[in-house]
């Protein structure tokens, strides 16, 4: 059952801290504007059906899609949401594929749209809604609601991640200068990215290492950006994907584990992961996907990757966990060039989410930028020649993971 | 067996939103400042839209911003409406006393229709098809609510 | 298209206040789905779920169920619509051939969350929002009114809809209480309150505490897990204009273009005569007037001559329907339960007479902006 | 350091879009209730009054939950063996939060914890002895409840974690 399926095209709207100049269904046509500029053969009234998908706490609308129907060419044609939190753009891509990879009849070509217009809401309250719910039981066993205010405020900040960083600093010894040249590194790369948000070519790792911690072991200067944006991807078959563009790009595996919840357990009770740089669920979900791709040996197989790191320790702890590097050896990486862009296995050559987040895109622009890469169209196009190149999903309450692996050629197997 | 004990907490916190409404958008607002309505046409069907559109739906053809403005007048037909006697807003739902008679009226030179209020009209007077005429507010802000609502004409 | 088995379910009973827990709540249909099959939480290879963050407040609203749901280390995501949009999605990975065993649960308590103004979040806030005109309540009195005024159908007809629905509402056991009325007359439902003139109070579903949860497998694995599967044999989903003014609210365009695409891929030529039963997700009488005559089962217009009892010509709703009970984006799911019960001939006190083939539907935004359409078949 | 200075390091390539007007709208999470079935907290909070502590465990994978969950989400099953634990555990994890004291509007340095109670399998927040030098916080730091003076059967019976002295010099306490 299935076939196979391709990325033909993917296309992003300007990233900035405040698209004040577009309202959310403008926003997200110019990213599907740009998409389709790439297959110049192809136009919006060939698309059969689509896939979309953001997070909607953050800017106010429930399911905008119904809303912005005509500004993404979705007028009387099949269209179903997907929204799963962080990893809402892996998971509105995964949906993409399965959308062409079900055969259903009449429907061949899909465009799969991420977004977000975070500069219309406020970003701390929408992430202290995520954990609200879980929280306000607590109330029922004995906590007041002033110290549950307390505690929204403290978690509101950064939420889950600032638990994990330091979980994983303690596993694998590394210092914040070794965060801080990560962050160098991406926000050098998104220099060169035209849709970038924070592009900073000059940035030193002194430089980060003199903002204050926003909690510690995170400092203000390590974190990701809160940006406006939007992603589109067009999937297609074999077929129709070798007539549109040079290089189709197969989806080979994907990947969508789920785990349990990290830091705050629901319904009151403790939480699941008790290291939650442990990661079992990105592990699970490269295993899948590795698995429907045939890929043995990442490490030589993968020749870029595209990882979903708003914080730069996560950036380190996924491309072990994934299998890309040997445990607690990913900083060495960094130091020593081999993830640069000219370097061995290039990361997050975009300047990745910790140089521009809007949350419901990012997760999509992960596999979006890996497989413009393969294509040879980049806008940071790294030098050496990629065949396989993976795209990964982070959200949730670290719980929640997304993952891609994409190729020049096809080795999915069909049965 | 022990008592079920099932607990329904109430919510704290409130997120407050401020949506762009982009250029096109803006236009109109800007018109109603002054008391007036623009709407723009697809360079394809010639449709015209209030609320103003970057995209046509029924050709898909996007509409440049720079071009295809149509000033309309202050008047419309009555296509349809309703008569509720709830009142929405973000936070509640809740009953009033006096109905609300909603209109959905067609601008003239328009081909699509909006949705405001009428007002100084008993339900059994209205009628689909009936001629209105829009009523300002006296003091406009560039938003929706500038339009009170419409009479007969 | 393959065909898709469905080979268990599970609804729990719908409450206006449930005296539930959601964790509990969602566990009991999964779990309860899984026993009735007889499988273990091991077989399920991928989850979907399908709530909504505003009708939970919760954002990222399957995050912490995943517990509950069973979806610990197995391929999980969420569809934010309704719940027959998550059981497509569901089956779009079963015939990817990536999964085994597909969990589908769906559903939501509104019994949590202030209704009306939840669904104005689904409007335009840079147009229609500020002044609220637009919402779920005034969309259904336009729809109606329109429905009526281009076909000439009157009030009573709309009624006796409400009427059928509320009265085999009260032959099904899972129904919502307050929805069930076995000596419902039509004076009754045109007495009651206004809700958006011309629709009524008791024309109206009301939005109620529930969860469904559904199993899906392939052809060769469904076979292994039950005698009596029922298959999916075609889909059609679709999407029209968002702005009511834009669009033509006597018809539903969108589900005859659903329809046509479901009616192609299972070779459907004349539905009224192929198809023996039908259950609809209509979120008041007059949209299941609208809704069965874009599925082409009468000419427009005429809906209302089409005897939709259960002992009727073709029945529609033999279940209750949404009347009988709208757990926010569990109802379309519940309908394709309801539709499943039918054809393995387990619909207890409203059973349908020699159920073979069926139509069951969901739908989502404003006068069913966005319609999803399944065909299921019985036999083996 | 001032705010100037981070600005200036923090510079990036900027660019200006046209404003247009917003229009406001809210999310009353206030009008939202969220239900919770915590028949299964009862007897925990019980103990709590006595100044013991218990687990949950699933007789299926053995896993103890501190404080208990409804459903194991491992087995698909409701756990249902109580068992009692120690008032010893461990830093599973932490971080530091600096926020202004809403009175001095100074910066405060706050620790919070994530604590596995010994013989549990699952980890949750606490906050540790105010003595504690929040520069001396460590991953694996052992621990142990300090009780209010009254306990009331709520989760605020546990003050805070107090660290555990340990003077035997054959137990090296990793610290790193």
């Amino acid at each position: 059952m299935g076939r196979q399926v391709c990325i033909a095209s993917a296309g992003f709207s300007e990233h900035a801290s405040k698209r004040s100049d577009v309202s959310m269904p403008e926003l997200v046509s110019e990213a599907i504007e740009d998409c389709l500029k790439k297959v110049p053969s192809m136009s919006i009234n060939d698309i059969d059906a689509f896939v979309n998908g953001n997070m909607p706490a953050f800017e106010g609308v429930n399911i905008p899609e119904l809303w912005m129907t005509d500004w993404m060419g979705a007028r009387n044609k099949p269209l179903m949401r997907i929204t799963t939190g962080g990893t809402t753009g892996g998971s509105v891509a995964i949906g993409g594929y399965y959308t062409v990879a079900a055969e259903l009849p009449g429907i061949d070509t899909i465009l799969a749209i991420g977004f977000e217009q975070q500069s219309q809401g406020d970003t701390s309250t929408g992430l202290a809604s995520v954990a609200y719910g879980e929280i306000s039981v607590l109330n029922s066993l004995g906590i007041t609601y002033d110290q549950l205010t307390q505690l929204l405020s403290a978690g509101a900040a950064i939420g889950v991640a600032s638990y994990q960083a330091t979980n994983y600093m303690r596993r694998s010894k590394i210092t914040e200068e070794d965060l801080a040249r990560v962050v160098v590194q991406n926000r050098h790369n998104a220099a060169k990215t035209w849709w970038a948000h924070l592009k900073m070519p000059d940035l030193t790792i002194a430089d980060v290492l003199e903002t204050p911690y926003i909690s510690y072991p995170l400092r203000y200067g390590m974190v990701c950006p809160a940006s406006d944006g939007a992603c589109a991807m067009l999937f297609t078959t074999e077929q129709k994907a070798k007539d549109l563009c040079d290089i189709p790009v197969y989806v080979n595996g994907v990947g969508s584990v789920a785990n349990e919840t990290g830091v705050l357990g629901y319904n009151g009770s403790g939480a699941g992961q008790l290291d939650t740089s442990e990661q079992l669920g990105a592990m699970k979900s490269a295993e899948l996907a590795f698995g429907q791709a045939g890929i043995s040996f990442p490490r030589k197989e993968i020749d870029y990757a595209e990882v979903y790191s708003p914080f730069p320790n996560q950036e380190l702890m996924w491309i072990e966990r994934l299998g890309l590097f040997e445990e607690n050896t990913a900083s060495e990486m960094y130091e020593t060039g081999v993830t640069a862009l000219n370097g061995e296995l290039p990361i997050n050559c975009s300047g990745g989410v910790n140089s521009t987040n809007a949350i419901g895109a990012s997760a999509m622009e992960r596999p979006a930028v890996a497989a413009l890469q393969i294509m040879g169209k980049a806008s940071n196009q790294v030098p050496k020649t990629v065949h396989t190149a993976i795209g990964h999903g982070w959200g949730g309450v670290i719980n929640l993971i997304t993952m891609m692996v994409m190729s020049d050629k096809p080795t999915r197997k069909i049965n | 067996m022990t008592e079920k004990i099932v607990v329904a907490n109430k919510g704290l916190i409130k997120a407050d939103f401020a949506f762009w409404v982009g250029r096109y958008m803006d236009k109109l607002f800007d018109a109603f400042e002054n008391k007036k309505i623009v709407g723009n046409k697809c360079p394809k069907c010639g449709d015209v839209f209030v609320p103003p559109r970057k995209i046509c739906g029924k050709c898909n053809v996007t509409i440049p911003f720079d071009q295809n403005w149509v000033n309309l007048p202050n008047t419309g037909i009555l296509k349809n409406y309703t008569i509720t006697y709830y009142k929405i807003n973000d936070r509640t739902s809740r009953k009033v006393k006096k109905p609300q008679i909603i209109g959905m009226v067609q601008i003239d030179g328009s081909n699509t229709s909006i949705i405001y209020r009428l007002l100084d009209m008993e339900p059994e007077e209205v009628k689909v098809g009936m001629k209105l005429k829009i009523i300002w507010e006296e003091k406009p802000k560039g938003d929706p609510s500038d339009i009170k609502g419409f009479v007969k004409f | 298209m393959q065909k898709v088995g469905i080979v268990g379910y599970y609804q729990v009973k719908l409450y206006s206040d449930a005296n539930y827990g959601r964790y509990e709540m969602i566990f009991e249909a999964v779990r309860g789905a899984l026993d009735k099959a007889g499988l273990k939480k091991k077989d399920i290879t991928t989850v979907i779920s399908c709530t909504n963050d505003y009708y939970d407040g919760r954002t990222i609203s399957n995050a912490f169920a995943v517990e509950s749901g069973g979806a610990y280390l197995a391929d999980e995501s969420k569809v934010e619509m309704d719940g027959a949009h998550a059981l497509l999605y569901g089956m779009m990975r079963i015939l990817s051939g990536n999964h085994k065993l597909a969990v589908i649960w769906a559903g939501s308590m509104a019994s949590c969350f202030p209704y009306h103004s939840t669904r104005l979040f689904e409007t335009d806030p840079t147009w229609e929002r500020p002044t609220a005109y637009v919402n779920d309540i005034s969309a259904l009195g336009f729809q109606m009114r329109a429905y009526m005024e281009k076909y000439g159908v009157n009030a009573e007809e709309i009624a006796e809809i409400a009427v059928k629905n509320r009265k085999n509402a009260s032959k099904n056991p899972l129904a919502l209480k307050e929805a069930q009325n076995p000596n419902l007359t039509v004076e009754d439902v045109l007495n009651s309150e206004i809700y958006a003139d011309p629709v009524r109070e008791l024309m109206v579903a009301q939005p109620c505490d529930g969860i469904a949860a559904l199993l899906l497998a392939p052809e060769k694995q469904a076979l292994k897990i039950t005698d009596k599967p029922v298959w999916i044999t075609g889909v059609g989903y679709n999407q029209e204009a968002y702005y009511l003014g834009d669009r033509n609210l006597a018809e539903s365009k969108s589900m005859e273009l659903a329809s046509k695409m479901a009616y192609k891929t299972a070779e459907i030529k004349d539905p009224l005569k192929e198809i023996d039963v039908a259950e609809i997700f209509e979120s008041a009488a007059h949209e299941e007037l609208i809704l069965k005559e874009a599925l082409g089962l009468t000419d427009k217009g005429k809906g209302p001559s089409l005897n939709s009892e259960i002992n009727g010509e073709f029945p529609i709703n033999p279940s209750g329907g949404a009347i009988g009970g709208n757990p926010p984006c569990g109802t379309g799911l519940i309908r394709i339960i309801e539709a499943t019960k039918q054809i393995r001939g387990e619909a207890n006190g409203y059973q349908v007479k020699d159920v073979n083939k069926a139509i069951a539907s969901g739908q989502i935004g404003m006068c069913a902006q966005n319609n999803i359409i399944y065909i299921l078949e019985g036999g083996n | 350091m001032s705010k100037r200075t981070l600005r200036k390091s923090m510079e990036y390539i900027k660019k200006d879009y046209v404003r247009t007007r917003t229009m406001p709208g809210s999310w009353y999470l206030s009008s939202y209730k969220y239900k919770f079935n915590i028949t299964h907290f009862k007897p925990f909070l019980d103990k709590l009054k006595e100044r013991k502590l218990v687990g949950l465990q699933c007789s299926s994978c053995n896993r103890v939950f501190f404080p208990p969950r409804i459903i194991c989400g491992k087995c698909m099953v409701k756990p249902d063996r109580w068992v009692d634990l120690r008032e010893t555990g461990r830093v599973a994890t932490f971080t530091i939060t600096y926020l202004k004291d809403p009175e001095t509007g100074e910066v405060v340095e706050r620790p919070i914890v994530l604590v596995q109670q010994d013989g549990s399998d699952t980890t949750f927040t606490a906050e540790l002895n105010p003595d504690i030098d929040y520069r001396d916080t460590y991953i694996g730091m052992p621990i142990k409840v300090h009780w209010v003076e009254s306990p009331t059967g709520g989760l605020m019976d546990i003050l805070f974690y107090d660290l555990v002295e340990d003077d035997s010099k054959d137990l090296e306490l990793r610290k790193d």
